[in-house]
């Protein structure tokens, strides 16, 4: 899993670098949000092909233990996993449902 | 060593002795030989440079922004055209705070096709947050380009060293070319303080949003206003080695006089030969050149322009729709202060033509006949 | 979770995430998968630059950056130009084994950017120019670009006078370049992605990659169809998928025996469905003509090399 | 002056709905200005338009920080993002749901009403089933819950401002006005 | 008739009420509902035009200039880093003498990536002999657009309309439509005196050398002097048929006004509201708006500011180096007449930073207060 | 001048003079000669476009010009897109007869030019594009281009630095952008230069043809050999005179069944003294190299042709 | 022959065009004046094949009652149609000589 | 000031030849200037550069309407162009001539004098028979018919401004230097 980013603030002018320089990463950004639909992995139908982290954008699915895993912080909900699932074994429902 | 150069040249050893590690230039009428001259120079091992000969003068500039970007010391030259071609990646190289120092030989705008030298090349690049300097002899031209790669990478901001095509670029004069060593103390290696290092990753000129850009702008024209210091104290350090002092003004006789003439480029030294001639006939005038046209320094002008009784600026450029460009610039600059002697507009020598001795004096002598100027701009040596 | 079973994945695409997420890629992007295998490909050892295009804005605004790599934004025709720049910096610096990646999308390529990638090429800069390819300006709202198909909708080439000119072949148009490397790639076949980005980052001289890159809100289409509309790309032979080397050797990578209709990759995407049977007709005679035209470039190659 | 703020996501047309809105604001005689956040849309992230209603010019062209009254394309949002910022006391928040009012509960005195835009936009078969065009639906029940147009004008904004389905449209969000729920 | 356009389609609007014959553009945001509403448009065979679909901005202005002076009615319309990629195509354009008319959106320059609205895009192009006119409402975006025409056609100079980005091109706001007859009374087509035609062959814009060179530019000055006349006695000829009045300025209260906020754009409007307001709290205060740039009204500027106590200059740019650009235009213009009302320069909302009544207030209050500026550059809502 | 012998004369091409002497063109100039054909070829009925060259010198300054029919000078980078300009608005206005052409050096058409010319070729603009080709920016005096080719010194490319990149392949470059017809010409063959000009003029869409075109100073060869120099370039392989139509379909204009060694073009000129035997040998083999490989397309479009 | 054209002179800026356009061509230019070697045809050796009529780039070679005669005037001594007359009936003499 | 014209044709060197008298004069204390003609060269087209001599540092950037003297690099030019235009009262022109000076005739008062440096340079071999290169042999000649400088100087001055054949060149100068024919 990501370690989650922190935001960054500047007071004021003095504090900015000399040009917009990055000096972090998104991952205090959580995509999760953008979902509506929300993949779920049923693992005992899973087979770990990893075909789902291999293909998922953002990335949001990372494997632990040899197992996928979504991040839900980041994942936008696209249903690539979904989709490419050779077994279908994630299923997508609405969020909050 | 003392060498008969043109001005051209004079960029280009004014290039080889700042030690530039990356050239990408394109070729233009006046300019060609400083690219020449450099391809020779690296193909001979004589500098340890990179020397990308790029497909067309944004490319020039795109490149040294990718080559400063990524720590090297950059150089380009160009004119007229490949300038304005330049446009939109010469204000992402100020915006970036670059260090890139590249020469300009001013030459008129077309169409109708020219090569001739006028400002209006540089000086529409006036809002693009480049320093610009605009140099006199081709002594000068080497020096500058020199000095302006330590007041440059002092403030970070690019810096453009101006000249004018022919009277300075084709014109073969005497210039002490100094000797590296001592250009090597005065200048040393570029310490960048913007690099993409795969061992310090950082993304570079990513969005920014409204909350926060007004304060990059704001940090640029702070630089620029310190640059104006830096300029005189760099020159003063440059001074001190070489014997030859650079600031932002170069005034001559000015301290006594009562009228005082302000131009730049070549026209100025022409302007000298027809100070001394008034002189000598009991007229009290003084020539005062601006060098620095960005950061314009507005203070000192003031200073220099404090109880003069009548100022005339020669401008070699319009801005259609205005007025001289340095003529504005001047009046712009004094307007809130307690300086309120009439200053003159002229507009003369555009697309090449040429600025004689006997022309300066007319110019001179309307602008002491007249109580105040009956026109913004007044269009010497032009068939109306 | 459930009882974890003890067994050994092996990944067919290296481990390691230099990619970050948080990105503000649109949901289904095929650009940014795109970036995640070619920074599994070429490591850590790398500067990127980006001209405008929908990556400025995924990578994350000041003071954020998704890729983990340097990466200087540029304006959006300089892409070549600038990693040229970026390449002789490093040369004088002694940093000739890092790789220099110009990274832009098909309007930064085909269009507005060409000029420079093609002064680079003939220069022959030691450089990766990747070009993703979502088949329009996707950034300022999908207008028409040099790489929109034959028959698409785009904002600029509204359905009433949908794009009647084919798409730039910049394959070819760069391998008549002559450089050493260029190959294409899909999003749908990672292995056969990383294998070429890591070959070009092999190769001294110019390299171009061409990327085939879905974009679900501009092919108006479904975001979970991105793998499935990139691997119909190639099923049915709009996309075949080649390498270049020295602008002669051609060689095919993925055999398309039994290519199923394009109709089958024109009907997930509503920008293409306006078309009538007679235009899907002809799209069709379009692609088989031209993958018998890059069998005989294949053929002839050969017949050439050997 | 008031100041309406919609929110929706990236794709949804919560900017379609704006305008449309003040295109009906206008036929009725009022002064209107709209505008989206000004910034990249994504599709899927969460997104906001503005609507501002006067009786006189607006010589305003600043954005609105502290709007009257909200819009709510995407109940999901809610749980996403802090919605009511900034929001005015007492101000509505018309949210499309199918639940009732009293199920949302926010930090602050508001007016909750709700409507079921998303099944009356797929009655209509507007959009697909699995995204539904809620935009048009929820201006109906928007100038029942702020009467700041009638029906009549809103109908013709939505002949005006909808290329397909026009009848549809203008059915939904007649269905729409008519199902508003206030809640308390 | 009454429709709620956003800026970018009431540009569209004012393209096809001109009957433009050639449109050559590119997408940028925030200008590209301009491109797409007129591809409809086209497609739709409501204008008899020829769309070319470039592949860049700079090829946009080529094939603008190349159809202009092949005789036709020619249109494009871009936005900063767009207009920049043109710069030295507009230089070509204005000194070929071609009446183009685009639209440029105004948003702030890059890097950092920004698509948020300042004007330094259209202002680092007030040195390319242009004409420039900003506009403050939808209305006067898509009015603008007509008028352009016919101005541009009788001073045969080219001319930019400029409106913010995302506050006027994003934003729907109620805009009448003319119909098309009036204004094909108003506007008749193109009569173009400069045309490359196979029965009446010449070359443009050969070699000019430098013993006739400077006459062009003499008489392109002219022009623009000519422009300002012109620019009032059109929009008032439009006035007359639409009701709807334009002029080089647009003052608000400033007959009688003490104080007078100098302001350009959608600033304008905001800050209607805030004269209001501080005249009802009995402070004798005017707006006035520049809209034309170029050519500048200095005679105008003059004649407003007579007998005022203090000018405020609101600046949405800045020249780095220098001062916010409208600041010294209207300083350098009343250098030299009898004016010496203190004039305070403020530099606000750059980058699409928001600029509200309160902050406009708050600018007000400090011209009131001091009695000169302390600063050249006052910033203002900047976190310094 | 001696007793008229009464004969009648036939020429080989057409005999009308449209442009002018007096022009500013060096002695013995290729691209004057090139003009004189075109011209010859063209007729009236054509708008010229001339981006910075040598061209925009030889025609004369203002208030002159020598080619006798309309043209406008551009700057540098936009002759095609000036042309397309041109070309919309004689549309428009309903002189769609008008041949607009677009006459660019070399420096113009392979490097800051190229892009406008990719665009509009991408667009299949009605226009004819001429590239007359001295292989650098001679009206800057003498600077290496992407036209260059191995081996030749240029003022950028020194003798102890002579230029080790191939010349760009324009010609490949602009088949594979598939427009109706690309072709080369050269001054020494008049008549297959004005079929050629005729023909493209009688095609729709866009027209690209590459003028082989010496330059006595640039090349440092004496004027006098211009025709000489252009004759042995063709016969000794070094630039085969060849039509593309739509990308594909190869024609070999002039057979060189018997090659005259490649040692025999280059002596005549200055820029390649330098060379050693060795360096002469490898150009050599590019030469014959290349010419398999066009004769392969010639064969192979044959046969796709077929 | 070409008609020598005229030179135009302006005597201000009321007298220039709009935009620099050519009023006239290049034929007051005599740019024999470039020329140091002078073509001069025999033309009891001339087959008036018109070769060198061809190759002029000037043009400075035009057709008099079908025999190819040189325009001293213009005709800047290249030495092309020297060269390339297939019978060698062109001399070329230092001018004046 | 001393002003010289030196004319020549495009290819010639003339632009070379002044900038090693510049170089010889500036060598020898004093101050000097050289530039061109501005604007297009044509190779076989006449061209002229100029040179300006001076005791005191040079600040006139104006060009040279009035030289004192001539130099004329290529004799077939006198025919060709007004060569005497604006040169002042007795100002000398040194022609490239295997003439006698007495054989050229002027309109005005001028010194004539000749030098055969195209003998000269065939001699010695700089550039073909065809079209040698004069430009250093002649301005042998030049320093012996307007004493601006020293040989030895001049002999310096082609040394760094000569980049082939340097002796051959030197040899030249020297030459002409003794060959100059000075007329009455
Ligand atoms: C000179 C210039 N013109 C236009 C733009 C606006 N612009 C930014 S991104 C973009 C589209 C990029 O298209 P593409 O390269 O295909 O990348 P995509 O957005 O599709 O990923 C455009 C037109 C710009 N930034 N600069
Ligand atoms: C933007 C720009 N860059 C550079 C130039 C200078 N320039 C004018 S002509 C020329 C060379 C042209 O070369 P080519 O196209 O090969 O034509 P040639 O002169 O060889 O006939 C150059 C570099 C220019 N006019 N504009
Ligand atoms: S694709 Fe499906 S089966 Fe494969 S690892 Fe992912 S969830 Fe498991
Ligand atoms: S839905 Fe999309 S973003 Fe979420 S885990 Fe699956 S592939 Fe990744
Ligand atoms: S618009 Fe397309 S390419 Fe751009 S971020 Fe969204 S999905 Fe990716
Ligand atoms: S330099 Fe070459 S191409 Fe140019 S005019 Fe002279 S001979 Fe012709
Ligand atoms: S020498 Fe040259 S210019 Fe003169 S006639 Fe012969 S070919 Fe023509
Ligand atoms: S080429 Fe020779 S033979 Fe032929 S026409 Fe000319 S002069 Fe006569
Ligand atoms: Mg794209
Ligand atoms: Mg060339």
């Amino acid at each position: 899993m990501f370690k989650p980013g922190k935001k960054i603030e500047f007071k004021s002018a003095k504090e900015i670098p000399l040009t917009p320089m990055s000096l972090g990463d998104m991952t205090h950004n959580y995509t999760g949000s953008w979902r509506n639909l929300r993949p779920e992995i049923d693992y005992d139908r899973c087979i770990d092909c990893m075909i789902c982290w291999k293909f998922c954008p953002e990335p949001a699915i990372f494997i632990e233990n040899d197992r996928p895993k979504i991040d839900y912080y980041f994942c936008k909900g696209c249903g690539i996993c979904v989709q490419e699932c050779p077994v279908k074994c994630i299923a997508f429902e609405e969020e909050g449902k | 060593m003392k060498k008969v150069l043109m001005g051209n040249h004079a960029i280009s050893y004014g290039a080889t002795l700042s030690r530039v590690q990356v050239i990408a230039a394109y070729p233009i009428t006046p300019q060609t030989q400083v690219v020449e001259l450099l391809s020779e120079i690296v193909a001979n091992g004589e500098l340890d440079a990179e020397f990308i000969k790029v497909e067309s003068e944004h490319s020039a500039m795109a490149a040294c922004i990718g080559a400063s970007a990524a720590g090297a010391r950059a150089f380009t030259a160009t004119s007229s055209q490949g300038l304005l071609l330049m446009h939109e990646v010469l204000h992402w190289a100020s915006r970036a705070r670059l260090p890139i120092v590249m020469a300009n030989i001013n030459r008129a705008i077309s169409p109708g096709w020219t090569i001739w030298t006028d400002q209006n090349d540089s000086l529409s690049q006036r809002d693009t947050g480049w320093m610009q300097i605009y140099t006199a002899d081709n002594q000068e031209v080497l020096d500058s380009i020199i000095i302006g790669y330590k007041v440059a990478e002092k403030v970070s901001i690019p810096l453009m060293i101006v000249l004018d095509a022919f009277v300075l670029s084709h014109t073969y004069e005497p210039v002490d070319v100094p000797d590296q060593e001592k250009i090597d103390k005065f200048l040393p290696p570029y310490k960048p303080k913007i690099k993409l290092d795969p061992e310090d990753p950082h993304a570079f000129g990513g969005l920014t949003a409204p909350n926060i850009y007004m304060e990059f702008q704001y940090n640029h024209q702070q630089a620029m206003m310190e640059a104006k210091k830096i300029i005189n104290e760099v020159g003063k350090e440059y001074g001190d080695i070489t014997g030859r002092y650079y600031q932002n003004l170069s005034p001559y006789k000015v301290d006594d006089a009562e009228y005082v003439v302000i131009t730049t480029g070549t026209i100025s030294k022409t302007t000298n030969i027809v100070v001394d001639k008034l002189r000598d006939s009991g007229v009290k005038i003084g020539n005062l050149r601006i060098r620095t046209l960005r950061p314009f320094p507005s203070e000192e002008i003031y200073e220099q322009l404090k109880g003069k009784k009548k100022v005339f600026v020669i401008d070699r450029n319009i801005s259609f729709g205005n007025t001289g460009i340095f003529f504005q610039e001047v009046k712009a600059s004094l307007y809130n202060t307690d300086i309120r002697v009439p200053i003159f507009g002229f507009v003369t020598g555009l697309g090449g033509r040429d600025v004689t001795p006997e022309l300066i004096e007319e110019i001179v002598n309307i602008g002491i006949k007249n109580e105040k100027p009956e026109e913004e701009v007044i269009w010497m040596g032009v068939k109306k | 979770m459930t009882e974890k079973k003890k067994r050994k994945i092996s990944l067919s695409i290296p481990a390691e995430e230099i990619m970050r997420p948080g990105n503000l890629a649109c949901q289904g992007c095929g650009a940014s998968l795109a970036m995640r295998y070619a920074l599994k490909a070429l490591g850590r050892n790398v500067i990127f630059d980006i001209p405008a295009c929908c990556w400025s804005v995924i990578d994350g605004p000041f003071p954020y950056s998704s890729i983990g790599v340097p990466l200087l934004h540029m304006a959006f025709e300089t892409a070549a130009s600038t990693a040229s720049g970026i390449r002789a910096a490093t040369k004088v610096l002694g940093k000739e084994d890092t790789t220099v990646v110009a990274w832009a999308g098909d309007g930064g390529t085909f269009d507005i950017g060409f000029q420079a990638l093609s002064g680079a090429a003939e220069r022959n800069e030691d450089i990766i120019y990747v070009c993703y390819d979502n088949e329009a300006y996707m950034n300022t709202g999908i207008q028409r670009s040099g790489a929109t198909p034959y028959g698409a909708w785009t904002t600029t080439t509204p359905v009433k006078h949908y794009k009647k000119l084919p798409k730039k072949d910049i394959i070819e148009i760069m391998a008549a370049h002559r450089i050493p490397y260029v190959a294409n790639v899909n999003i749908a076949y990672p292995e056969d992605f990383i294998r070429k980005f890591k070959k070009a980052a092999s190769i001294k001289g110019t390299k171009f990659i061409h990327v085939f890159s879905p974009c679900p809100p501009g092919w108006k289409m479904k975001p979970d169809d991105t793998i499935k509309v990139a691997k119909l790309a190639v099923q049915t032979r709009v996309f075949p998928l080649i390498e270049i080397e020295h602008g002669i050797k051609y060689t095919l990578n993925v055999k398309v025996n039994k290519p199923k209709p394009v109709f089958e990759y024109l009907k997930l995407q509503g920008r293409f469905k306006h078309l009538t049977e007679k235009e899907v007709q002809r799209i069709q005679e379009d692609v088989d003509a031209y993958w018998d035209y890059i069998m005989k470039k294949v053929e002839f190659s050969k017949e050439y090399a050997g | 002056m008031l100041e309406l703020r919609l929110h929706g996501r990236g794709g949804q047309g919560s900017v379609v709905a704006s305008k449309i809105l003040a295109d009906a604001v206008m036929k009725s005689g009022k002064y209107v200005q709209a505008f989206p956040e000004f910034g990249v849309e994504r599709r899927g992230a969460p997104v906001v338009a503005f609507v501002r209603i006067d009786d006189k010019p607006i010589l305003l062209k600043s954005k609105i920080y502290t709007p009257d009254h909200l819009i709510v394309l995407d109940p999901t949002l809610i749980e996403a993002i802090n919605i009511t910022e900034g929001l005015k006391e007492n101000g509505i928040i018309l949210i499309n749901s199918e639940q009732h009012p009293s199920e949302f509960k926010f930090d602050g005195k508001f007016r909750v009403m709700t409507v079921d835009a998303k099944r009356i936009a797929i009655k209509y078969r507007l959009g697909s089933k699995a995204s539904p065009i809620v935009n048009t639906a929820i201006l109906g029940a928007v100038i029942k819950a702020i009467p700041v147009t009638t029906m009549d004008y809103l109908v013709e904004a939505i002949k005006d401002g909808v290329p397909v389905k026009i009848e549809e449209n203008i059915a939904a969000a007649k269905e729409a006005y008519d199902s508003l729920i206030k809640g308390e």
